[in-house]
């Protein structure tokens, strides 16, 4: 079902996370959530409020702060059944868990020779802008998308959240579920009830004929921004979110480039080792005699996440930025 | 008792411990004013009820020796000796703050002052003063190394693979817990089995003793025989300080939470460690009322010229600031 | 002592901790000759020496109960109930091994048989185990799991806050600790400042007890106890089995190394846990050395008829194994 | 001086790091060596052997199975003025240790408004090709480059492991030193004494007009047998062996670009994500409308290192691979 085809129905980004947990929870007495403050409290972000109360401390389990064993929680109970959600208060924290999440995981289906499965769904929150400085703002998809055996989603809606989220829970393999922080009290359509969003299909967000974006989570926001910037200078743009990171879906990307011929991809993360590196080293592969100018990237730059707004203002892209990304492929610079 | 401890210990170090607590609320009363009013923009962790754990500690340091903070780490810098307007500079994101408005609350440090730096990570901090203190070690310096860290932060891994190399390696480091029975909104028993972190302290090998941490004569004490102990070669040590957080995780809200009872909340407020101290220190006639009050005065003078200061100071500017401080240049 | 206690033990579950040792021991001794022909490509971490742990403990499971290994898993999977051709087949990297030849030594693994996987990564095991629990707990179905880590683990972020979870949640699991003394090449003492890991227990609240890992009938009766506990609900709990590897780290060489001394290698071969059972069992007339050798000819005859299957097995063929088992599909 | 100034002198990839080691040790006091095993035994590749004895167990420190405290003690000694080196003995291990390698010690300097100074040195083996499967196998290089605040080098012969590690050492910053475990036994000239090679010079290891190669590591050997390879079929390949990977001489390979007008990239680690997507980004960046036909990327498939060495052998590029990438960009293929 989509957005159309029901009435519409506003709900903030951070409340279709927490209906849609709630939804799951009914659904599937193997899911349990576990995670730091996610119990008797409701999150940090008040993402898993209420929970506790309706589903108790067997469901909903507030752990210690021990994010690997937090991961390896998830580990161990799916890999005997459950259907685990664990949850990273914040996507930074991925550090101290990467063991787990990528050693473990993402390889143990492979090293054991396929016998483990492991319907494992880890929620975290990511993304700059609330001033909470370089270790509390980070987006690390680009290392997550280098790991086989990992499937990672980034929604840019709160009907994506939990159209992602519900493939997310119900895919049987470890999957990373990233919610942008800045954008939990963005509104949107959700209809009630669960429904899916295929792991691994782009969103053509807006059609267009100059130049392709392809955005990924709070940036599909500006780069809608940044059409409307363009629009009145006659330009107009295609905006690509691709939901998914991996697996990704280059297809729909490589067929808007064929019409377009130029190129823009924008995400939070610093451009260097980011995933627009790939998906920009994809494109050429697979669309190089359609391209008309270099593939740009609009991304931050290459420093931690600075604490004082007067810096992180300008280390997050915007709407103009994306704008001018768009204006450099074609050649329309000042 | 307050008083025979206080037989022990010279009137200038009580007024020094009085001192640096009083510093310590003004500044973060004041912190959290400014970020309720949004002028201080981010996360704030308060060190309000805990000053006793962070003053008792760094007044039994050198100047010279080092410490490691937390995310809470407001209180750790002051008690070290640091200034308040670098301090609320940083807080407001400006250019003249101690990290130049790149770091804020939450990595507030001053390493001139052998202030090693707050934290956004829990635990992570730790490790860093092991590797201080086998420089110390090192260099036969004689210096030594006070790690500051939470209750909850003795549950993550980083805590506990330093805790044992510091054992292991011998080295010259105090281990200072602030148990304030909360890790953010989650309390201490759903997420240990055991009540006293000083527990922890036989899993590593070394000795772990339990102090009020409200009583600020009675962690300087602790804290003066564990620095003793490392700067003489003797090896780590662990304190566990009870104390509480008057306010939330984070913010200046204190009561009508569903973590925590307002009751409970205001017993620990009884035992305000500056209230109590104070008290003793009447009785003990090292420090009346009215020049307590004083002390407070002259302290919340120096705080407002803070205040000044950093909202008259510039903020950052990304064109030169941005890039600058990522890597140190050659030389 | 010996015969006191197997009068409390059924002839069958002797016979069977007997069995299960020399398993291991055959199958390992066999692995390590072809490791050193070169037939099993990569590390091989051998168990030879410390059959009595892994036999004690997965004897005191019931077969459905789970346990998670480590880089030295060959004895815990055997000991559970793992067969000998998938796993030589595996050590070769053939496609009719446990891991279809994916894993290898090191990542040894059968879920079927509830062994949650031989781990690369030290200490990494400790929380799957945690979560296997949790789920026992959360289904109610009455099962336990058994978490077996060496002493070095015990040094690792990764251990200690499962540990911890695992008390904190009161989780039906049982921590097994292989402490041989030594961490690959470097000694206890040298990276832990305490004797026993045991002594970890207090810090999460746990009850730990320490037995002579050598002796398989007190790491069963131990492990039995544990087991009990954690199946009536009471909680986690840690077993310290001081043993020994025979051999290195890795491979089969066992005498002329700098960092132990052939003395000690030799004391400790003195107590071979398969020998000294086999005396016991004779002296209470349980087995005859004629009975024992038996057994061992049966064994060795399998162990010879699972590398004759595996050196006959294919190898995997990258054109069509490479890419799967990465992810599970939707089926 | 570089090696045609000075007489042959060949030795091991792994003896120079124990040259190179124990001459840094003798020339600065405030340099000493942390890690596992590293001591008393001298590392399990014995990269350490005969320096504990020689300068003691103060200098050379045998620590806990601890990443976390190893590079942690690492930074805490850094932070306070000494030229620490830990040692991570594999490269799949910074997982466990990625929170004090890139959210304190690349960050520190930055958040603490530049008065950090870390002269950190993490040495670590990378690569495949033991058998060691899926979590001692991996090159996970394309993480750290992604990485503000690091630097990262990947020496491919036995001359640039020592001049890399002296600057490695020397250099102000955290730095990420990579030894290939398979390379260990590889020969090649290193002069005796200390030099240095600055980081962020890439190395033209052969000179060519169709294609260019950009390998890393252990690839830059295989590129050199590719080379031959196609010589024989009168194809003539530039190769580049960029030594440092962060900071990135992105000049000296565009320049070739332009001269080659083909690029190959190769490395160990898988496709997705890897460090070829940012280097390709960049190229076509900067050399787009010199580009003859899309950058490939020669690289492991999307899957963990697995441990057959059926498996491993077809997992890992070699020289008809590269080959073969080159043939694909000159349109050659069979
Ligand atoms: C690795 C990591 N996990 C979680 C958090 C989020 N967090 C910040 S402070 C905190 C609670 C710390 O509790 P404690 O150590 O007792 O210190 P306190 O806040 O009580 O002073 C948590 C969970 C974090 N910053 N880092
Ligand atoms: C995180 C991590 N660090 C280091 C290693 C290398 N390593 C493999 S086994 C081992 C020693 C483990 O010692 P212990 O836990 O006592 O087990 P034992 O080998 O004695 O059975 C080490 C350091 C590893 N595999 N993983
Ligand atoms: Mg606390
Ligand atoms: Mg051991």
């Amino acid at each position: 079902m989509t957005a159309t085809e029901t009435e519409e129905r506003i709900i903030r980004y951070n409340n279709a996370f927490n209906e849609t947990l709630r939804e799951l929870l009914l659904d599937d007495p193997d899911i349990f959530i576990a995670g730091e403050d996610v119990g008797r409290y409701g999150g940090v972000f008040q993402s898993f409020a209420g929970l506790n109360a309706e589903f108790g401390d067997e469901r909903i389990v507030d752990t210690p702060i021990a994010e690997q064993a937090i991961i390896g929680l998830g580990i161990g109970a799916a890999a005997v059944g459950l259907r685990p959600i664990v949850d990273l208060m914040f996507m930074d924290f991925v550090m101290v868990a990467m063991d787990q999440i990528a050693n473990q995981a993402a390889k143990m289906k492979y090293m054991y020779g396929g016998k483990a499965k492991l319907p494992l769904t880890i929620t975290t929150t990511g993304g700059a802008g609330l001033g909470a400085a370089a270790q509390h703002s980070q987006s690390l998809e680009a290392w997550l998308i280098h790991v086989p055996g990992l499937k990672v989603v980034y929604p840019s809606n709160p009907y994506d959240v939990k159209g992602l989220l519900v493939s997310c829970v119900r895919d049987d393999n470890p999957t990373v579920f990233t919610l942008h922080k800045k954008m939990l009290g963005s509104k949107g359509h959700v209809p009630e009830g669960l429904y899916e969003i295929p792991l691994g299909e782009a969103n053509v967000v807006r059609e267009g004929t100059d130049a392709t974006v392809v955005a990924i989570g709070m940036m599909v926001g500006e780069a809608q921004k940044a059409a409307e910037i363009l629009a009145e200078e006659g330009v107009s743009i295609e905006i690509i979110d691709p939901r998914t990171l991996l697996p990704f879906d280059i297809d729909t990307v490589v067929q808007s480039a064929k019409k377009t011929n130029r190129i823009v991809i924008v995400h939070e993360a610093v451009r260097n080792g980011g995933i627009g590196a790939e998906i920009a080293a994809q494109i050429q592969e697979e669309a190089f005699d359609y391209l008309d100018a270099p593939i740009a990237r609009v991304a931050a730059p290459f420093s931690p996440v600075p604490f004082s707004p007067a810096l992180e203002n300008a280390y997050v892209p915007d709407a103009e930025s994306i704008a001018e990304g768009v204006r450099g492929v074609l050649y329309r610079n000042a | 008792m307050a008083t025979k401890q206080q037989s022990k210990i010279s009137k200038g170090v009580l007024l020094d411990l009085h001192r640096r607590m009083v510093r310590i609320r003004l500044l973060e009363e004041a912190a959290g004013r400014l970020a309720s009013e949004a002028k201080i923009p981010g996360f704030i962790h308060l060190y309000v009820g805990e000053e006793a754990v962070a003053v008792g500690g760094c007044v039994a340091l050198n100047e010279d020796d080092q410490i490691t903070s937390t995310h809470r780490g407001h209180g750790h810098l002051v008690a070290k000796g640091g200034q308040f307007k670098p301090m609320m500079a940083e807080f407001m994101g400006r250019s003249t703050g101690y990290c130049k408005g790149k770091g804020g609350s939450m990595h507030i440090s001053d390493l001139d002052l052998g202030m090693l730096g707050a934290n956004g990570i829990v635990g992570a901090g730790v490790p860093h003063a092991v590797g201080a203190a086998f420089a110390n070690k090192y260099r036969k310096n004689n210096l030594v190394t006070m790690a500051f860290f939470g209750d909850g932060s003795t549950n993550i891994g980083a805590f506990h693979e330093a805790a044992n190399m510091a054992c292991a390696l011998h080295l010259p480091v105090i281990f200072m817990c602030e148990n304030n029975e909360y890790a953010e909104y989650t309390a201490r028993e759903r997420v240990m089995a055991i009540t006293d972190v000083a527990d922890r302290a036989v899993a590593y090998g070394m000795p772990g003793v339990i102090v009020d941490g409200m009583d600020v004569v009675a962690v300087y004490e602790a804290a003066k025989a564990a620095v003793e102990r490392a700067r003489n070669g003797d090896g780590p040590s662990m304190i566990e300080c009870k104390t509480y957080r008057f306010y939330n995780h984070a913010g200046v809200s204190a009561f009508g939470t569903p973590y925590r009872t307002d009751e409970e909340v205001k017993e620990w407020m009884e035992r305000d460690p500056i209230k109590l101290f104070e008290a003793q220190l009447e009785l003990a006639k090292v420090l009346s009322a009215e020049e307590a009050q004083a002390v407070h005065d002259e302290i919340q003078a120096e705080v407002d010229e803070a205040i000044e200061y950093a909202e008259a100071s510039p903020m950052p500017d990304p064109a030169t600031d941005m890039l600058t401080d990522v890597y140190t240049e050659a030389s």
